[in-house]
């Protein structure tokens, strides 16, 4: 069946580490497991019935004798022990990144970027890592469900439920059946617009809560054109960006990192500027040289007010009909403006000059394009690039990205009403959760309710599940087959890595069988039998057009392989079209005392869609640093005025609706703007979003703007409530106490006269002669073990070098090193008393006087892999001690739990098992059924009472060597790729053997920008971090 | 106490009575009479006249013994499994001393109580009792055989003895 | 299963494979060779390659004449002193991270 | 040390029978107290069983650790009950080989306490580890794994010191119960008879005994001393190993063996005062004794502080950041009430001890130890706890809370430590027999003629 033939012509090929015995493959399961004969037969009665069977990777101790489940017929391409690739394509977010999926034994372990793919180049940020806790999540629908009398829902049979969706259907006017899909751009979204029509409806709604309806609609008026224009961040040297948060959520954000980095990084002794425009600091703004907090809703005037500069001064070099515009911009002089958006005129100027000298690219997005005057916002941005002439160049039209497919806020609200009015028969949802995700002045749930008959296709329990009559749970992602066309030109393709997890049926399938079922116009219109047919006879005309050579079969096999087809995108220019000169900005009123919120996107949860996942729940917010709960970012001025602090609880009210979350100061946001994150507060969707949090949605006004979307800005109260709760992070201080962890330089400083490293202010320099006598000591402590044991001969010296001036703080290797070293998910409760097991840790630090907006340094702290370990002498038993190739491994099973490791680690990166995570009866348990199927075989499960760490992957580095030693030829520099450094999306790590002078890591290290983490205390760690270079006046 | 030779027993009050009669029973050519003492009285041992106990010996010995096998364990463990740890010398000596010095010390109690068990038992003679010997009497038994026992129990008499009892 | 439809058919425990089959159910073996979950051991580095230390390694030498045993039993003790024995004698690594990861 | 009190001319000493007499009627039958104090300690010892059996059940995260702080109220206990511990050698060794005759009447109270408080020490580096059934590891054993100890690790050095001077320790109180066992066994009466009979390893004070006796003994003070000294420093390495700052400190083993002997003193006044109410040992133990360990505490006191003082000095002096940032957290950061106690209780209250009237008044040098234990267990708090706390890297730094484990367990030591403490005291001699009679000297004919 899909996953025999799935297998059979997409596989990727590519060996696992080591074979291992399924006692080893066990490793990564729970040991003396009574229940594992239980869970392996269910497993047996999901994954048995396509004949596959399953070598059952599971253990049970010593305790009772141990069953083995082999193959009844050997799959093909599945050897136990040995990982198979499968190239597929992440659906967590609508960017379209591919991905492929590491399998062992049956089951997807992993997922790492498709190197050669044209949007994320083999990099894969948190959520992407995370669909596999989609996959494995055990509070899946597990099968269809129908709502009994009792008004529960109880299981049914997949032939019932199909019938009552005929039968209903059948019954049901075809006007009034209505479709909500999420961005579904592919043949997906097709089939369903096309079945809907066939039944005689138009109702196909499109919903994402982040829509583009702003940039449509400028892009309309300025450009006339529908597509949305792409940014070509890699060319230009100057990005300046009105709210666009493109590092964390907005458009294709591993994509535009990529080429943010590529421009922006400090390299060869240069690099671009960044300047941010948002009255709250996002990571994104984190990462610009310079940030700029206009009054909200200003962005506009701003934009408006520096391309009259520019028009005024001739700067730029504009195409001939932008002097259409001079009457317009005429209204934007830099004095006026100033006062409206509260940026000084010569920074105005400043801005205007410096974005002229190009080339250079205006974007205006995220937040900046979520408020009432939003679409004056992004049309003004358009207008910017225009008189700096930046159309055609960074702004290029014709490759059509469509982050959110047709979505329109609008549509769902007209639905809404229609729901409201009964005029709505048959309501089926599939991939949208608008009863959480749509502001709560919409009535959307309310409305629901008088829908006689309501289909959901979803996989979890969400808040609109919750509502339906019948509930058809689709595959997974991971489980289908699929495609997906982000932009114009790349198609990508998905495929099933596994056989289904549960008894779930892909949504494709189940339209196509009710088809069949409801015959006539609707069997003819749909002749495929299954979804996979329907799909490939879509791929046979793209074949055609493509017009490649060979035969459909070799075809779609490669395309398979690759992940999908893609060509270069012809894109072009644009020309002012007639609405240009009619753009006005025309701010919205700033509120009489109270504040303005601004309801963001969690760059983490996104709109609440992966809350659902424990990693991303775990994983602190890149800004707050917090990790499963809601949070109210507050300056420290406006927090003392309401005599709040960090963990108070504070009470926040809007004209729609009031919500309670826990306030976190923050220098980087306006006094007069208080911000809260989406993606919590979900009153179902599972035991980890449930009740967690606050949903900001409850804030937001419902009315559509005149662009027809979403206002994510509300005016609000703040109240405190007296009561208070520790903050959910490790982080202790927020500033460096002038340690030096995170460094920096601004470009001037650095061409001037070089980087310094940090030294100790106080520290009085050891005398030469002193020096001189330490090292001999050291080279003669060295000489005793260089020739013995294991230590004997050439070995290599496992270092990395992490260019700060690249990492953007976005914590994709945190989930990475989740997903590889099998790391336990805590719980809140625990993540409050600093007990998270994160071996790698985004540190994040305020720079600057108190109060003024924070200059922000992020470092990755993982372990140093210390030459001179402390914690290695300290441990009694040798459970810490030093490899040959110079890591400090770490014995788990060695380990008897002194602690005194961890005491003596500078770094403070070893993480100790407080609880059993992997014991079932424990209360601290991390892998609730099927969760713990993600484990990765090689690396072992720690059990409660030991001490662990980061080893630079080790299992991957003896997998490696493995591999070289069976081919008979050395390691190549780059053959071993750490799960951190491979999900980087700013490539910002480098990893190898020190001992080589020609390998990547080498060089970096002996980079100028390079320093040690506390070097003072001489542990001479293998981690060179490269000093973060500022393009801005002062550091 | 069975087999226990007959003899006279003698109880003092005063110390320098009861070393007076030491030395007058040494004297009538008594070696192996047994002296009873609430306290380690010197007066009374010294009237004894014993060498100094050989126990030193064995503290000496064990000592020397923890010592060195507190090196040899140390360095010999460090080499058998090489194993670095903090890039020190696998064998460092430094912190083997602490080692050395413990176990010095351990085996050295140890050897002196074996040393006390030893030479107490070796130097056990059976001899008559009166629980007031610990008390607040100095004891002296003299074992003789009964055509022996006047001479010896009137020495003791004159030598001021509070009480002597003839054991038979 | 061709051969077992032919080759000591007769056999009782044979019959069950066949049962097993037919049934479409895979057979559950009993394990015999039970290593703890926190030790890595790649077979195929002790008998392939120009790594496989000597040509007299054969899985003899570890798992025993199996094909002379009535019923298998576990032939080695699989211990780490067993491992380390094997590992000193033939001048392999015996660094702990070596199998313990 | 040389401050010997003499004994005031007035005071009659009594004889050798009324000796024997009286330390022998503290062990008749108990009365109601001592059942009272029994069960009580008895049932909190309980309670810290139940807690230690939770965390071993769930693991060490019932406990209040909250990284960067690892070690917690349990070292820092086990670092307490080890200082305890060094008075009783300190008294009986240290003070026997100076020949101090006031030691005889306290020193057995000491001893024991020493003994019991090693035992109760000894427990907490096994509680307070992650896999306590594999804690068997850190003894050098052949095994099957090939594998030895890591002796350059200050945990072991521990690991021997500790067993070292339990042992060393425990022979030396046997010994010197062995007379005054026999002394009791030859007036008691009953199944005591039989009990005594058998410890006493039939001892009747011959000469031979004496003669190696007094030898044994004379040389197991002699390697007693060097260990009491060596013990705690051991122990203070466990830190000044480290790099932590406000751990890395050349002064700790002094300020630490200083420390110890400070806190044994103090614990020894504590048990001493009620001990002689109960026991009637007024004769036997007074304000003489009671000032002789007051000038202790004093000397030991002033170390203490003065260490106190160094340690900021040098914090300053290094002009290492993170040693003047972890010395600042310590008196102004969210410990500084730990940190306070600390110094009020050991550097400022000792200096009370310079006038006699508070040397020699019972009730105040009772209060004044309870106190000075209160400060000592903090001291160890505020180095272990709040130096972690406080680290190199300060996105890592986080506040510790001990838990109802912690509390629950360190209770359970000091009910554990009483049980045996009120065990031995009611059944054997508190007060060494043979020893006090020493030093009086034994009635002479001619005086008697006189």
């Amino acid at each position: 069946m899909s996953l025999l033939d799935g297998q059979a012509d997409g596989r990727k090929g590519g060996q696992g580490p080591v074979e291992q015995s399924s006692a080893e493959a066990s490793s990564a399961r729970p040991p003396d497991r009574p229940e594992d004969g239980m869970n392996r037969r269910r497993f047996l009665k999901v994954l048995g019935v396509a004949g596959g069977g399953s070598l059952a990777a599971t253990a049970c101790g010593s305790s009772s004798p141990e069953k083995l489940i082999p193959y009844l017929l050997p799959v093909e391409d599945q050897i136990p022990g040995v990982a198979t690739w499968y190239a597929t394509t992440c659906r967590e977010c609508p960017a379209g990144c591919g991905v492929h999926a590491r399998v062992r034994e049956g089951r997807a372990v992993k997922l790492e970027g498709n190197p050669d793919h044209p949007i994320n180049r083999g990099k894969l940020c948190s959520r992407g890592q995370a669909a596999l806790q989609g996959l494995y999540n055990p509070d899946r629908v597990r099968g269809p469900m129908a709502r009994n009398a009792s008004g529960n829902f109880e299981p049914i049979s997949w032939q019932d439920a199909i019938t009552r969706v005929g039968e209903r259907l059948g019954a049901a006017p075809g006007a009034q059946v209505r479709f909500v899909t999420g961005n579904e751009a592919g043949t997906f979204d097709r089939l369903v617009s096309d079945w809907l029509t066939t039944l005689g409806s138009s109702g196909h709604v499109v919903y994402e809560p982040f829509g583009y309806e702003a940039q449509r609609h400028a892009t309309r008026e300025v450009f006339g054109t529908d597509e949305l224009p792409w940014y070509d961040f890699g060319a230009a040297r100057y990005v300046l960006s009105f709210g666009a948060d493109f590092l964390e959520t907005w458009g294709s954000p591993l994509e535009y990192t990529r080429g943010f980095v590529a421009s922006h990084a400090f390299a060869d002794g240069t690099m671009g500027k960044f300047v941010h425009v948002e009255p709250r600091m996002s990571l994104t703004g984190q990462n610009a040289d310079e940030w700029i907090a206009p009054v909200p809703g200003t962005e506009g005037v701003l934009a408006l007010a520096i391309a009259h500069v520019i028009a005024r001064d001739r700067l730029g070099s504009p195409p001939s009909d932008a002097a259409r515009l001079r009457p317009l911009l005429q209204a934007y002089a830099p004095e006026a403006a100033a006062e409206r958006c509260g940026v000084s005129a010569e920074t105005i100027e400043r801005l205007a000059r410096e974005f002229a000298a190009g080339p250079s690219v205006a974007v205006a997005g995220g937040m900046g394009a979520q408020h009432a005057d939003a679409h004056a916002t992004a049309a003004a941005a358009h207008l910017l690039n225009y008189v700096a002439g930046n159309v055609g160049r960074t702004v290029r039209f014709g490759v059509a990205p469509n982050p959110a497919g047709g979505s329109r806020y609008q549509r769902l609200a007209e639905l809404s009403q229609a729901m409201q009015d009964g005029r709505v028969a048959v309501l089926l949802v599939h991939g949208a959760n608008p009863a959480y995700a749509s502001p709560a002045g919409l009535g959307f749930a309310s409305a629901i309710a008088n829908v006689p008959f309501k289909v959901s296709f979803s996989r979890f329990l969400d808040e609109t599940a919750m509502l339906a009559d019948l509930i058809l749970p689709d595959h997974d992602p991971l489980e289908q087959w699929n495609d997906f066309e982000p932009r114009a030109g790349v198609n990508l393709l998905q495929q099933p890595v596994m056989q289904p997890v549960f008894d779930t049926r892909q949504t494709g399938d189940v339209l196509l069988e009710l088809a069949r079922l409801m015959g006539g116009r609707m069997a003819q219109r749909f002749p495929a039998a299954t979804y996979k047919d329907h799909l490939q006879n879509g791929w046979r005309r793209l074949h055609q057009q493509r017009g490649s050579r060979d035969a459909f079969e070799a075809f779609w096999t490669e395309a398979l392989q690759r992940g999908g087809v893609w060509s270069e995108p012809r894109s072009r220019g644009a020309a002012l079209a007639a609405g240009a000169t009619r753009v006005a900005a025309t701010p919205p009123a700033q509120p009489e005392g109270r504040f303005t919120l601004i309801a963001y996107p969690s760059s983490v949860l996104y709109d609440g869609r992966a809350a659902n996942r424990p990693w991303l729940q775990e994983l602190p917010d890149p800004v707050s640093k917090l990790g499963w709960s809601t949070w109210l970012e507050i300056h420290p001025d406006a927090a003392n005025a309401l005599g709040v602090t960090d963990g108070d609880m504070v009470e926040v009210t809007s004209d729609a609706g009031t919500v309670r979350a826990v306030a976190w100061v923050y220098p980087g946001i306006r006094q007069d703007v208080v911000a809260m994150p989406l993606g919590q507060g979900h009153t179902a969707f599972g035991r980890y979003a449930q009740d967690r949090g606050a949903n900001a949605y409850q804030l937001l006004a419902a009315e559509p703007t005149a662009f027809g979307g979403v206002q994510h800005y509300a005016a609000v109260t703040v109240r405190a409530t007296g009561e208070h709760e520790n903050l959910a992070t490790r982080a202790g201080s927020r500033r460096q106490l002038g340690r030096g962890i995170a460094q920096a330089v601004t470009l001037a400083a650095i061409t001037a006269e070089g980087f310094h490293p940090f030294h100790e202010a106080h520290a009085a320099p050891v005398p030469e002669p002193i020096e001189k006598v330490l090292d001999e000591w050291q080279e003669e402590q060295y000489r005793d073990w260089k020739e013995r044991g294991n230590y004997a001969g050439a070995h290599p010296r496992w270092g990395m070098a992490i260019d700060l001036s690249r990492c953007t703080g976005c914590s994709a290797c945190v989930t990475a090193c989740y997903a590889e070293n099998n790391l336990p998910v805590v719980g809140k409760e625990l993540m409050q008393r600093g007990r998270e097991m994160s071996w790698m840790r985004i540190e994040r630090y305020f720079e600057g006087e108190e109060g003024h907006p924070p200059e922000v340094r992020v470092v990755p702290m993982l372990c140093q892999q210390c030459g001179n370990a402390p914690c290695e002498p300290v441990c009694p038993v040798f459970a810490a001690y030093h490899t040959p190739d110079g890591l400090n491994a770490q014995v788990y099973n060695r380990c008897v739990g002194t602690r005194y490791c961890s005491n003596n680690c500078p770094y403070k990166v070893r993480y100790f098992n407080w609880f059993d995570y992997q014991e079932p009866s424990d209360q601290a348990f991390s892998w609730p059924e099927p969760l713990h199927w993600q484990l990765n075989p090689d690396v072992t499960v720690r059990s409660k009472g030991v001490m662990e760490k980061c080893t630079f992957c080790v299992q991957r580095i003896r997998g490696a060597q493995h591999d070289a030693r069976m081919r008979g030829t050395p390691l190549r520099d780059g053959e071993v790729v750490t799960a951190c450094q491979q999900s980087c999306p700013a490539d910002a790590m480098a990893f190898g053997d020190l001992n080589d002078p020609g390998s990547r890591v080498s060089q970096l290290a002996a980079d100028g920008r390079g320093y040690h983490v506390l070097d003072g205390l001489n542990t001479r760690p293998a981690i060179t971090y490269l000093a973060r270079v500022w393009n801005r006046a002062e550091a | 106490m069975s087999g226990r030779p007959g003899g006279v027993l003698a109880a003092f009050r005063h110390v320098d009575a009861a070393a007076h009669a030491v030395r007058q029973v040494k004297e009538l050519g008594y070696k192996d009479f047994t002296v009873y003492s609430p306290v380690p009285n010197f007066e009374v041992m010294s009237a004894v006249g014993h060498r100094v106990s050989p126990v030193r010996v064995w503290t000496l010995v064990g000592g020397l013994t923890g010592c060195l096998s507190g090196y040899a364990m140390t360095m010999w463990m460090s080499y058998d499994y090489p194993l670095v740890v903090g890039g020190k010398a696998l064998g460092s000596v430094p912190p083997y001393i602490i080692i050395m010095f413990e176990l010095t010390i351990l085996l050295g109690a140890l050897a002196t109580l074996a040393g006390l068990a030893f030479h107490t038992f070796r130097t056990h003679r059976a001899a008559a009792y009166d629980p007031r010997f610990t008390n607040d009497l100095i004891g002296i038994f003299v074992p003789c055989p009964a055509e022996r026992q006047a001479a010896v129990q009137q020495a003791l008499q004159q030598a001021g003895a509070t009480e002597v009892r003839v054991e038979q | 299963m061709g051969c077992h439809l032919i080759a000591g058919a007769t056999i009782p425990e044979v019959a069950k494979v066949r049962e097993a089959w037919s049934a479409n159910q895979p057979i559950e073996w009993l394990k015999v060779h039970r290593m703890p979950p926190f030790v890595h051991f790649p077979h195929m580095r002790h008998l392939k390659g120009e790594t496989a230390v000597k040509a007299e390694i054969t899985c003899q030498t570890c798992h025993g004449q199996v094909e002379r045993m009535p019923q298998v039993y576990q032939f080695s003790s699989l211990k780490m002193g067993w491992c380390l024995d094997c590992h000193k004698q033939n001048k392999v690594t015996t660094d702990c991270s070596a199998c313990h990861y | 040390m040389a401050a010997v009190a003499r004994p005031e001319p007035v005071r009659v000493p009594p004889t050798y029978s009324e000796i024997t007499h009286d330390i022998a009627a503290t062990l008749g039958r108990p009365g109601r107290t001592w059942y009272i104090l029994l069960g009580f300690a008895i049932s909190v010892m309980l309670l810290g069983a139940i807690a230690l059996l939770y965390q071993i059940r769930y693991g060490l995260g019932v406990a209040g650790y909250r990284p960067p702080v690892m070690w917690g109220v349990y070292i820092t206990t086990f670092v307490f009950w080890v200082g305890i511990a060094h008075s009783g050698t300190l008294v009986s060794a240290i003070l026997y080989l100076f020949r101090s005759a006031w030691r005889t009447a306290v020193y057995r109270t000491a001893e024991v306490m020493t003994v019991f408080a090693v035992l109760t020490a000894g427990l907490f580096p096994l509680i307070h580890v992650g896999r306590i059934w594999y804690a068997y590891w850190l003894v050098p054993y052949p095994n099957q794994r090939q594998l030895w100890v890591n002796f350059k690790s200050p945990l072991l050095w521990d690991v021997f010191a500790v067993t070292t001077y339990l042992t060393v320790s425990t022979c030396f109180l046997i010994v010197g119960l062995i007379p005054d066992v026999a002394a009791a066994r030859d007036v008691a009466t009953g199944w005591r008879k039989k009990l005594y009979s058998i410890t006493s390893l039939a001892w009747r004070g011959t000469d031979q005994q004496w003669r190696h006796y007094t030898r044994a003994y004379l040389y197991l003070a002699a390697l007693a001393t060097p260990l009491v000294l060596s013990v705690h420093s051991v122990v203070s390495w466990d830190f000044a190993m480290s790099i932590v700052p406000g751990w890395h400190t050349t002064i700790f083993a002094p300020y630490f063996v200083a420390g110890a002997i400070y806190s044994g003193c103090a614990l020894v006044i504590t048990l001493l005062v009620p001990l002689r109410k109960a026991f009637k040992l007024e004769r036997y133990i007074h304000e003489d004794h009671f000032e002789n360990l007051a000038k202790l505490l004093l000397l030991t006191g002033m170390l203490v502080g003065y260490a106190y003082a160094v340690e900021y000095f040098i914090a300053w002096y290094s002009g290492n950041e993170a040693e003047r940032a972890s010395f600042y957290n310590r008196a102004f950061g969210p410990y500084w009430w730990a940190t306070w106690t600390m110094i009020i209780c050991n550097g400022f209250l000792p200096l009370f001890l310079w006038f006699k009237k508070i040397r020699r008044s019972i009730p105040a040098m009772f209060l004044l130890s309870l106190f000075i234990n209160l400060g000592m267990w903090f001291e160890r708090f505020v180095i272990i706890v709040v130096s972690l706390s406080f680290e190199y890297e300060p996105y890592a730094m986080g506040h510790y809370t001990p838990s109802w484990v912690d509390w629950s367990v360190l209770a359970g030591s000091f009910g554990w430590f009483f049980m045996w403490f009120l065990l031995f005291a009611k059944n054997f001699p508190m007060v060494s027999i043979a020893e006090v009679k020493e030093i009086i000297p034994m009635p002479r004919k001619e005086d008697a003629h006189a």
